[in-house]
């Protein structure tokens, strides 16, 4: 017997390492009259759907696709966020 | 199998379901007449997509058709995805514009990126590889920080999606106007190559053969693009379920291109279409009239994205990177084997008929093709009446009240003192409007595109016309794309001629022959009788120039309601040309080669600045008009300048356009690194002969040795030709002698100065940094990273 | 006649391109299928430019799990010559055969325009024919070009000797930091190209392919690939691996 | 006075919108050998720290910067995500 789990994977890019795409949000925000706001990193977050015997089976694979193929470890650093099986935005279906 | 069954519950608005469709009372009546019944609801929300103004150009098709379209190499023309003109070496070129103004304006990106996917798809479909794309686009105000928006989201979309499937951008357009203020024009030009022999038509032949759909899924994106579907709800759904923008997926359209042209090699397709506005709806009517049959489509075949789409979103949806093959049922496999091989999905979703209707079944087909027990129809539709017999409009043509005849070529020219020059600096103007948004280097744009995969760019976009090699013969194509809204606005025959004179002067002045012009006719709202005049003015002047210089249209696109709340566009047909030469090591640029050559230049000055570059800088006289043009004098120019460079007497061919004399002065001295030293003899005013636009102009440099040759061949072709000065230097001077420099000028106590002189540096300097700094990219800038 | 293998992944588009100019030195261009666990016997391989699975995700990192990569890994192991052009530059940071990353362009664009590019080295399999040709004019067209590594890890490739091409002034210095014209997409120490460890695979940011051909302006670029097909040519005939020496 | 406040936007392609990448990545999973992995929805997240008076404060300035800079409406939805200051794999300060 299985079971479907739904997941977030957010990869950020590691401290130190240039992200440019922060920085232009950053250089824009006075045209917006926004102040106040910094340290803005952009990354990415992947959601994925997982179908395995347990949570515990569905994080392990999803550990695995973070480490290996969503993120590069040289510059990223990830983080797995378990969404549960409620998740709407997701539930479609993908050919 | 039962009868016709209804689709989807009645509506509860009071306006009538073909209202909210955009379908008219009378256009009801026509569907109603067509069918013999009157249409249910599927059926009529396939008419209102397949009658829309995009599809079934209800409104320009009789205009089209005064079009010249023969040509003794044309292999196909009009009424075909891409015109197709045969180039020797057993080679054909495929080529094609399109316009995909409205999702631009939505969605700067995606609208663009799928225009780039859209006519892609055109060129394969026949057969040929994509060999480059030109984008042609228009804006408002670069100050303005919608523009601005837009202007990174186009750029960014063309380069995102032709980037990625490895196409070439060449070449285009970047024009600002503040008419396309709300609403931009991204048209786009592909072209392709392809085998003589290979030429595969958009039809379904062979009553039995099977309708397969590959490429992506079907989803409930882009539905309304080609209707006013989307903004009228439909049935029961709820209409914001379905995204009117359509996403571009350019590694889906890469493994198609390579899928298709795989099929054509191994012949396994008998028809080919892809699938574009009207989606699974036009691409099945219209195979199926082209070659007289029907086709049946089982709607439970059709891979979809999403669960629970109704049957009329499966049929138009706009989903992008799909294809219709027509197949030989023993072919079948070999089919699904390549699609496999690309990763694609694939499906076979009907069956060719032969009782020439499109007709929509739920429930399966059995063994033989037909559907099968329990199948329900819903819909059966003649193919014709969605395609070649759709309803055609007489709409009504009003010119303006009140408007200016151009005058004609030769017409005497009366000084004006209101001109706004009197006192000005030329060298001051002259780097005005170099550095103006509309003449500045384009690098900014273009550096975002690859222009260089597939090695066959020998010249890329920057200089004038595109030059592409054509491996394994001595042969180069020339590509341009150009508009001309400024003259337009004033009279519409004459910007569309002026438009296919300079683009195909363009091509010329390389030395190759023009092959064939493609166009996009931007217009207005064509129920409005002024804009309709416009549209009908805009394709005879296309005619005429056509016609005049013996090319022959092969293909084109309709663009119309381009109107925005801050008003409609200037008409713009966008006139794209391809042309062949023969001898690449002929070939010949618009940059000044050697110090010592003689500059000549060939035509007549002619008055008439409105509509130019210097008018919009300076202003312009308000009883001046545009310049004439001379149809049977830009034939001759061109054919004298192919004959010249074949001869090998050219060093340098630019053509005199926009900003006029001196900034094409300017462009050779910047791109050649070298400057130049002329005396112009000025009659009327300082500011046409330097800044006037006047057509069928050009600007030679030669070696001193075949200067005399030069001049005699033009003569030979009844041409105005003369020396003017020579390169050399790290200046651009420009002296200006004659009654109207200073004589006169200076009589009447006016301080023209008499001589334009800058520094190469100078007007390089503005030259580069003109665009970058109109659309403020020279200092951070705002926007998001959506 | 000397065989260089040519990957083609789903998205790749410079593939014909790497073909043609192999073509051009006189060796033989085979194209190598991405479910291909077999090189086919070349002497060589090249993994092309493009955008392998639409580069989605991270440019390079799906192209790296295909069945061939285990092959060109294995190669490359036993000092065969692996060249990464762009994408293909991508793809071998992401499979580790190369150091380094590729960070977006520092302008957030795609940039498709000239470089000049000079070698760091003469004595590598990729650079050997190339002796007065400095600087080379190459094109570049790419979005993630921003060669990233640790300062420890460029202060060792430098070292080592692995870096094998440097964005380079019209001057013929090194670019400038900040220098966006030389530098365009704002690789650390103006590093255009390196090499592994053991000097047999090298990945590179410019097009040597696409600068093969007079008619197309430029040229420099073939003295690359004549390089890599007479590297080749030579591990052919001696049987052994071709590592070169590196220095220090 | 004010406060720091650090939050995620979470960006994701909306429902019905073609995600090519999510797809892409997919299709790539038999090479990793992983299978029982599907929906996956690739999107952005753009992590950022607010100066503000209050949490409640802060949040509105995020909301906007969401709505008209981080995401297209027109295909992405979004979601605000608080993530307090011990967040510590996003507690850097990159300038
Ligand atoms: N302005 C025009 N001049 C000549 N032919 C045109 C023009 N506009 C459209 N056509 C022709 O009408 C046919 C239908 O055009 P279109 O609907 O844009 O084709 P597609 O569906 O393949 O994109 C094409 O063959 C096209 O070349
Ligand atoms: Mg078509």
């Amino acid at each position: 017997m299985s079971a479907s789990f739904r997941f977030a994977v957010n990869v950020t890019p590691k401290a130190g390492i240039l992200d440019p795409q922060g920085r232009a949000v950053e250089q824009s925000l006075p045209h917006l009259g926004v102040s106040g706001v910094s340290a803005i990193r952009v990354g990415r977050r992947v959601e994925l759907t997982v179908e395995a015997a347990n949570a515990a089976a569905a994080r392990t694979v999803v550990e695995r696709l973070a480490a290996e193929l969503l993120s590069n470890p040289l510059i990223e650093a990830f983080q797995v966020e378990p969404l549960g099986a409620a998740s709407s935005v997701v539930a479609e279906v993908v050919r | 199998m039962t009868a016709v069954a209804p689709v989807g519950p009645p509506a509860r608005e009071l306006a009538p379901l073909h209202h909210r469709l955009g379908v008219t009372d009378v256009e009801l009546e026509a569907i109603g007449a067509k069918l013999g019944r009157p249409p249910n609801d599927l059926e009529l929300a396939i008419f209102s997509v397949m009658w829309s103004e995009h599809c079934s150009y209800k409104s320009s098709r009789p205009l089209l058709r005064t079009l010249p379209t023969g040509g003794a190499d044309v292999v196909a023309g009009p009424g075909e995805n891409a015109g197709v003109i045969a180039i020797g070496d057993g080679l054909a070129v495929a080529f094609k514009i399109e316009s995909h103004n409205h999702p631009s304006a939505v969605e700067p990106y995606q609208g663009a990126a799928t225009g780039v996917g859209g006519i892609l798809r055109d060129i394969f479909t026949m057969g040929a590889r994509p060999i480059a794309v030109l984008d042609a686009l228009r804006f408002g105000d670069p100050a303005d920080a919608r523009t601005r928006h837009l202007l990174r989201g186009i750029v960014a979309g063309v380069g995102g999606y032709g980037n990625c499937v490895g196409v070439p951008t060449v070449g285009g357009e970047l024009v600002f106007d503040p008419s396309y203020t709300g609403n931009p024009l991204v048209n786009v030009m592909a072209i392709g190559l392809l085998p003589a022999g290979r030429l595969t038509l958009a039809q379904a032949p062979g009553p039995g053969n099977l309708a397969i759909l590959f490429g992506s899924t079907t989803g409930r994106d882009g539905i309304g693009g080609a209707s006013v579907l989307a903004s009228a709800t439909f049935g029961e759904d709820d209409p914001s379920k379905r995204p009117t923008v359509q996403v571009g997926d350019p590694f889906a359209e890469k493994l198609l291109i390579e899928a298709s042209l795989a099929l054509i090699e191994a012949r396994l397709v008998e028809g080919l279409q892809d699938l574009g506005a009207g989606g699974i709806s036009c691409a099945t009517s219209e195979t199926a009239d082209r070659a007289g049959t029907g086709i049946l489509v089982d709607l439970d075949a059709i891979p979809c994205r999403e669960p629970g789409m109704a049957p009329f979103e499966v049929m138009i949806s706009e989903s992008q990177e799909r294809m219709l093959a027509i197949v030989r049922p023993e072919h079948e496999a070999a089919v699904r084997a390549i699609c496999g091989r690309w990763n694609l999905p694939v499906a076979t979703i009907g069956r060719v008929t032969a009782d020439g209707d499109i007709t929509i079944i739920r429930g399966g087909l059995d063994a033989d093709g037909r559907p099968s027990a329990g199948s329900v129809e819903l819909a059966r539709i003649p193919a014709a009446a969605l395609t070649s017999e759709a309803i055609v409009h007489d709409r009504v043509a009003t010119p303006p009240a009140r408007r200016r005849a151009a005058p004609a070529p030769g017409v005497p020219y009366e000084p004006n003192d209101l001109l706004p020059e009197r006192g000005m600096d030329p060298g001051a103007i002259l780097l005005g409007l170099i550095g103006s948004p509309n003449l500045a280097s384009r690098r900014f744009v273009f550096e975002q595109y690859d222009s260089t995969v597939q090695v066959n760019t020998v010249v890329g976009p920057g200089h004038g016309a595109a030059v592409l090699r054509v491996k394994g013969t001595s042969k180069a194509l020339v590509a341009t794309t150009d508009g001309n809204q400024a003259v337009g606005a004033i009279d519409p025959w004459l910007g569309a001629a002026l438009s296919v004179a300079e683009a195909t002067r363009n091509v010329s002045i390389t030395g190759a022959r023009p092959l064939g012009v493609t166009n996009c006719l931007n217009y207005a709202d064509p129920t409005r009788p002024e804009a309709f005049w416009q549209l009908k003015e805009g394709v005879r002047g296309l005619a005429d120039a056509c016609r005049a210089l013996d090319i022959p249209v092969t293909g084109g696109n309709v663009s119309l309601y381009n109107e925005s709340p801050a008003g409609a566009i200037a008409p713009t047909p966008e006139i794209g040309v391809v042309g062949l030469l023969d001898d690449i090591a002929r070939l010949v640029g618009p940059e000044f080669v050697a110090d010592g050559d003689t500059i000549i230049l060939v035509g007549e000055t002619t008055p008439g600045l409105a509509g130019s570059a210097y008018a919009e800088l300076a202003g312009v006289a308000p009883e001046d008009g545009p310049p004439g043009l001379d149809l049977a004098r830009e034939a001759a120019v061109q054919r004298f300048v192919r004959e010249a460079i074949g001869r090998g007497l050219v060093a340098s061919a630019q053509d005199v356009s926009a900003g006029g004399l001196a900034v094409a002065l300017a462009e050779g001295a910047i791109w050649g690194d070298h400057g130049a030293r002329v005396r112009l003899l000025v009659n009327g005013t300082p500011a046409v002969d330097l800044f006037g636009e006047n057509p069928s102009r050009l600007v030679l440099t030669a070696r001193p040795g075949d200067a005399p040759a030069l001049l005699d061949l033009a003569h030979q072709h009844g041409l105005p030709a003369g020396e003017i000065g020579s390169v050399g230097g790290d200046r651009l001077v420009i002296e200006l002698g004659g009654r109207g420099a200073i004589g006169d000028a200076e009589g009447r106590g006016t301080l023209t100065s008499d001589a334009l002189d800058v520094t190469l540096t100078d007007v390089r300097h503005a030259w580069e940094h003109g665009l970058e700094r109109a659309l403020g990219e020279d200092r951070p800038r705002a926007g998001g990273i959506a | 006649m000397t065989r260089i293998g040519v990957v083609i992944f789903p998205g790749s588009n410079g593939d014909g391109d790497a073909l043609h100019a192999i073509e051009l030195t006189g060796a033989e261009a085979v194209p190598l299928w991405h479910e291909s666990a077999s090189l086919d016997g070349v002497a060589a391989v090249i993994l092309p430019g493009g955008f392998a699975y639409g580069d989605y995700l991270r440019a390079g990192v799906i192209a790296r799990f295909s069945p061939v990569m285990r092959a060109v890994a294995a190669l490359a192991a036993e000092g065969g010559l692996v060249l990464g052009i762009c994408n293909g530059f991508q793809v071998l940071a992401e499979a580790g055969l190369v150091p380094g990353a590729l960070l977006r362009n520092r302008a957030l664009r795609f940039l498709g325009r000239d470089v000049l590019v000079a070698p760091e080295r003469l004595d590598t399999p990729f650079t050997r024919a190339l002796a007065g040709r400095a600087p080379l004019r190459l094109p570049i067209a790419h979005g993630e070009g921003c060669y990233y590594a640790d300062e420890a890890t460029l202060d060792r490739l430098e070292r080592d000797g692995q870096v094998l091409f440097r964005y380079v002034d019209p001057d013929g210095g090194r670019a400038a930091p900040g220098d966006e014209r030389a530098n365009p997409n704002g690789s650390l120490r103006a590093i255009a190209g390196v090499l592994n460890a053991a000097g047999n695979v090298a990945g590179l940011m410019p097009h040597p392919e696409r600068a093969a051909e007079s008619v197309l302006g430029y040229d420099d670029g073939l003295a690359i690939i004549r390089s890599l097909v007479e590297a080749a040519a030579e591990r052919e005939k001696t049987g052994a691996p071709l590592l070169v020496g590196m220095p220090g």
